[in-house]
């Protein structure tokens, strides 16, 4: 399997992202430079953390409006696991591929831990590989993360089973500890998290691995067929 | 002709402002109980050339394509000319 | 036109301008001998920044001469950016210790986060990849607004910047005292990776070689800021504003990534950051090591205000800048590098072999003076010293112990101590994790990030406890060097080298100069002792407010390797069952400890003595029985003494540990002699550890039930407190002060 | 009487100010090459309690103490008078 990981300037954890599929999943990655505007090649695409453009502005809103976006929206729209990781997220909803937006974290200061997750939908090609409402530890480090939604949109996330993981207890502020969500589709997911820093033991965790097993195991399946 | 644009970008009403609560309550821990209320936006001031009737149009375009989110955020300008060029 | 508006140098002289750039009338005589004629303002301005002491270290020299600098392993000592250490494999370690003192105390957030993207600069000049930040800060007592504000502030400037340009920030040190209220310390370190062919040099070879200025435009922002930060702070300081930049982390992100490109062409001769003083000192040292000379072209430095003087763009500090000169030809290659980084790069001048700094601005000649004069030969001075009084006192005074009526309080309030407490509080707004190669984070005594494609790992701290400096500098000055040290044996590592930043008041004051002296001393034979060769570091003077200088504050910054993963240890207790040890005795050592700052609410007297010998037999002893696999956790003991690091050893463990103590429980309990350490040791391994560590004498068990339990020597209970209860205090310490809710 | 306070925060001309560059090269690239140069501020919102004369002291202290930092930011306000308590 082929993931992209696009590198946006100021992206930083794009190193992780790419270690963490090519040494511990051991699948291919490759990274792609804001300026391809197709993503055409690859099976899978991953938005790392980072300051994107110095997350001047707003998070992720530089970033979003790069011809790379095309890619990242083709991508989505074609049904492939579009994973967006901190400023990968935010990044997501500035394109409006994901509802929502982000604030300053309730406290206003940044904040790396490991923080409780709680699996709130493991039926997720992202998740299936985890037990449903799993607890999960998994390293957060962002300014911010307040997900915020209108109650209409909270309303739909929950309905359509978008909420993917949540915080077991308040970590910034965010809308009914929301820590991840996808689209209704379920292909894109968004999550402040790390799951690529948590992907061998002797950093901490290994719980994240399973997320990047969840898209190996989905991709396997769905093209064994055509294969 | 110059002109200078002061774009103000601040949180819709309904969203809360962690940003702003703090900094009323620093105000009121510092003695000046009389502030009731603290909104923390952004003013951007933008320095263009162009003819005055684009201006509007083009600065509204920016905002709704980078300066502004429309999910969290209100936006409104000011146009003011600065000098012929 | 503008430079109508420039004094002549005539003026200059009659009026002594210089004075107000921080030139005695003793050095404009000197460069107006060195010149054979008046310097213009221009001139004038450039060797007032070049012989500041910030730059020329024209006070410090001669105490640094004494510091042992070579070593094998020593690839690169004092001099360069960063000092570099081998370790093995053809990679190497390069690391650096900087202050921004002066900036922090006016604009806390931009002073330090600037401070930490001039330490990363020095780093990746070099050619080496920055892998972590550490920092060292000091401030007056939690709880004042101002302090608090500092506080804050500081913390979320490393942050700001660190996180931002994604190295991790691994590891730091805080102490509060009320001797830096007006003048707090902020001291930012990086360390790096190189391979051995990637080294370079801030060299300009070549003559005919372009010069190349890299990187985010000129401004008008920081000018001076070298001079500035060689005088002492006072209320005109915040309306000077000279020093106070606005860092652009996003900026030297791609400066740093293309930069760490640039180091893989051939073509590239020498390459330099524009730290303090600029363009002015990174092309006139660049110039003088090479035995060459420079000759620029002002009209192209990038601008950022139209109308810059001469003047002011060489005296710039603004940020994120570097100077390169590559092989004639070759320029081409370098700009479309940097182009593609989306990073300006020009070519402003060229190498030439006159040995002068030659710059032409519209047309004109602005300076030309002999770059040597700038960089090698500013002054030196050895300024007059005298043993201050107190410290006469001190030395009469009788060592006694404390007053203790509760144990158990005393404990609980000495976890309180902001200086002892958890300090989460900061590292948890730093991102320590980002890159995936920190395998000890925050909050154990050495932060250790694995190398990646091996099986080693590097181990690295900041260390000083200066009211040790204070009470006697050669004395504290080893035990400084001694403690770092220890922080990277207890992680399972090998004491490589030291980078050290000396922060001290006013050198003119005789006595401030004498501590300068012993402590330089001291930290000179711990050094010696411990084979840590000095291989770089910085001086931060005239730390002082209304008079008051701080404390002789020399911070260690240690780098050690981890020989295999495997060693890697933490202070953190591992199983119930385990033994505990302490390895060395404690002696009624109370002088600076944070018992007498408790109970006098001032320190005096002499601070522990320390034996070099045994300190360095004991590290090796240590080190060996962690690499044979006998230890479970150590750790150092320091501010607080036995009690307070084997709280330490069990917090955020979910154990307790049950010990019990000798006759002078309060000696036992709270001295701070040095050369200690707590150990932890799985029963199975109790012959073979005590055969390793001959010092370390059974004190007692690390416990299922989370419960910290004392017994004095016939057997009575001294303290019984849960390990959460403990976790509470000492974690909470500092959230409550400043008032914060996580 | 209730006022309305909009306190205007900008970094000083001499000063670099990274988000306002950011921004400007963003919108070039996105076609609105007219942009010449933009300034990125804060813009804060009081709402206080208080007597009409009063208010601008009160207000500059605020700005002094909390609101800017005079080392390299410039600020200025403009107060409404919005309603009757
Ligand atoms: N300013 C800081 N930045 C990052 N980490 C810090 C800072 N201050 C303290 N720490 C971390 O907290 C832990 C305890 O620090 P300290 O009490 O100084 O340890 P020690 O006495 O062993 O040197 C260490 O892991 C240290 O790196
Ligand atoms: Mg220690």
């Amino acid at each position: 399997m082929k993931f992209a990981v696009v590198v946006f300037p100021g992206s930083n954890c794009d190193i992780d992202m790419y270690h963490a599929v090519r040494d511990e999943l051991g699948e291919e990655a490759v990274y792609v430079d804001y300026r391809e505007t197709s993503l055409k090649e690859y099976d899978a695409v991953l938005l790392p953390g980072g300051f994107s453009f110095g997350d001047y502005l707003r998070s992720g809103a530089i970033a979003a409006r790069l011809p790379i976006a095309r890619g990242i929206r083709e991508a989505a729209a074609e049904g492939k696991p579009v994973l967006g990781v901190c400023n990968g997220f935010q990044v997501l909803l500035e394109l409006g591929l994901l509802p929502g937006a982000m604030r300053r974290n309730r406290q206003l200061s940044f904040i790396c831990k490991s923080v409780t997750l709680e699996v709130a939908n493991s039926s997720t090609l992202f998740t299936s590989a985890y037990q449903p409402g799993e607890h999960v530890t998994i390293p957060v480090a962002h300014g911010d993360g307040n997900y915020f939604c209108d109650e209409a949109t909270l309303e739909e996330l929950r309905t359509n089973g978008q909420i993917a993981f949540t915080y077991t207890e308040d970590v910034n502020g965010s809308v009914d500890r929301i820590a991840g969500i996808t689209n209704k589709a379920g292909n894109v997911l968004g999550m402040m998290p790390h799951p690529e820093r948590a992907v061998d033991e002797l950093l901490g965790s290994a719980d994240g691995l399973k997320m990047f097993q969840s898209i190996l195991t989905h991709w396997r399946e769905t093209h064994a067929v055509k294969n | 002709m110059t002109y200078e644009v002061q774009v103000f970008v601040t949180l819709k009403e309904a969203v809360l402002d962690p940003q702003g609560s703090a900094v009323n309550h620093s105000l009121n821990q510092l003695g000046y109980t009389e502030v009731e209320d603290v909104r923390i936006g952004k003013v951007i001031t933008l320095t263009l050339e162009g003819e005055r009737e684009m201006v509007d149009a083009r600065v509204t375009e920016m905002c709704e394509k980078l300066l502004a989110n429309p999910v969290i955020e209100d936006y409104r300008f000011d146009v003011r000319e600065v000098s012929a060029p | 036109m503008l430079l109508k508006t420039e004094p002549s140098p005539e003026t200059i002289k009659q009026d002594r301008l210089y004075a107000e750039m921080g030139l005695t009338d003793q050095e404009f005589q000197m460069i107006e001998d060195t010149l054979g004629r008046l310097p213009n303002f221009t001139e004038t301005g450039l060797f007032s920044v070049m012989w500041s002491e910030h730059c020329s270290y024209k006070n410090s020299k001669v105490l640094l001469k004494k510091f042992p600098t070579e070593a094998q392993h020593v690839l690169q000592g004092p001099g360069e950016g960063a000092g570099i250490i081998d370790i093995g494999d053809e990679q190497a370690v390069a690391f650096k210790i900087e202050s921004h003192n002066h900036p922090s105390a006016i604009e806390p957030y931009q002073g330090a986060a600037t401070g930490v993207g001039g330490i990363i600069r020095d780093v990746f000049s070099m050619g080496a990849r920055p892998v972590a930040l550490l920092n060292s800060l000091r401030f007056g007592e939690l709880g004042k607004p101002r302090v608090n504000y500092l506080f804050e502030q500081v913390v979320a400037g490393i942050a700001g910047y660190g996180n931002c340009i994604g190295i991790p920030t691994v590891g730091g040190e805080v102490q509060f005292d009320p001797c830096y209220e007006g003048n707090p310390l902020v001291n930012a370190m990086c360390v790096g990776l190189i391979d051995h062919k990637d080294i370079q040099k801030g060299q300009a070879k070549g003559v005919g070689n372009p010069v190349i200025y890299v990187g985010a435009s000129t401004g008008k922002d920081g000018i001076h800021g070298a001079t500035f930060a060689s005088e002492e702070l006072s209320e005109t300081s915040e309306s000077k504003r000279p020093a106070v930049q606005v860092g652009d982390p996003f900026m030297e992100k791609l400066l740093m990534e293309a930069c760490l490109e640039v180091v893989k062409n051939d073509a590239l001769v020498g390459i330099q950051d524009m730290g303090a003083a600029g363009l002015t000192s990174s092309s006139a040292e660049m110039a003088s090591k090479a035995g060459s000379g420079i000759e620029m072209d002002l009209d192209r430095v990038p601008q950022r205000e139209k109308g810059m003087s001469a003047y002011e763009m060489m005296l710039s500090e603004s940020q994120e800048r570097m100077l390169l000169v590559v092989e004639k030809g070759r320029e081409q290659e370098f700009l479309d590098l940097f182009d593609r980084y989306g990073l300006m790069a020009v070519v402003v001048g060229h190498v030439t072999d006159d040995k002068r700094l030659r710059l032409t601005h519209r047309g004109e000649t602005v300076a030309d003076v002999p770059v040597d004069a700038l960089a090698e030969e500013a002054p030196v001075y050895h300024k007059p010293s005298k043993v201050p009084a107190y410290f006469e006192q001190f030395q009469k005074q009788d060592p006694s112990v404390p007053q203790v009526d509760s144990l158990e309080e005393t404990l609980m309030t000495l976890l309180a101590q902001p200086t002892i407490a958890s300090k989460e509080w900061v590292y948890n707004q730093y991102d320590y994790m980002v890159r995936t190669n920190t395998v000890v984070m925050p909050g154990s005594d050495a932060a250790v990030i694995r190398i990646r494609g091996t099986e080693k790992a590097l181990a690295m701290t900041t260390d000083c406890n200066s009211r040790y400096l204070y009470l006697d500098p050669e004395e504290g000055g080893k035990l400084a060097v001694a403690e770092a040290a220890r922080n990277i044996v207890c992680s399972g590592a090998k004491p490589l080298g030291v980078t050290d930043c000396l922060n001290y008041g006013s050198p003119d004051r005789p006595e401030i100069f004498w501590q300068l002296e012993k402590s330089t001393d001291g930290l000179s034979e711990a050094c010696r002792a411990l084979e840590t060769p000095v291989i770089g570091g910085n001086v931060s003077l005239y730390n002082e407010r209304s008079g008051e200088a701080v404390y002789p504050t020399p911070v260690i910054g240690m780098v050690g390797l981890v020989e295999n993963l495997s060693h890697i240890t933490t202070q953190q207790a591992k199983n119930a069952g385990d033994l505990i040890y302490v390895v060395g005795e404690a002696d009624r050592d109370f002088g600076g400890s944070e018992l007498q700052k408790l109970t006098d609410g001032t320190i005096s007297g002499r601070p522990p003595r320390i034996d070099m010998e045994t300190e360095k037999r004991r590290q090796n002893e240590v080190l060996t029985a962690i690499q044979a696999g006998t230890v479970a956790s150590a750790h150092d003991l320091a501010e607080g003494g036995f009690l307070v690091a084997l709280a330490e050893t069990v917090m955020g463990t979910g154990l307790g540990a049950s010990v019990s103590i000798g006759t002078d429980a309060v000696t036992e309990s709270f001295a701070e002699t040095p050369s200690r350490y707590v150990i932890t040791v799985a029963k199975e391994q109790q012959s073979r550890f005590e055969a390793l560590v001959p010092d370390a004498r059974f004190a007692g068990e690390v416990t299922a039930e989370p419960q910290l339990t004392v017994t004095g020597s016939t057997g009575e209970a001294l303290i019984a407190v849960g390990t959460a209860e403990l976790e509470r205090t000492w974690k909470g310490a500092i959230p409550c002060l400043v008032k914060s809710e996580d």
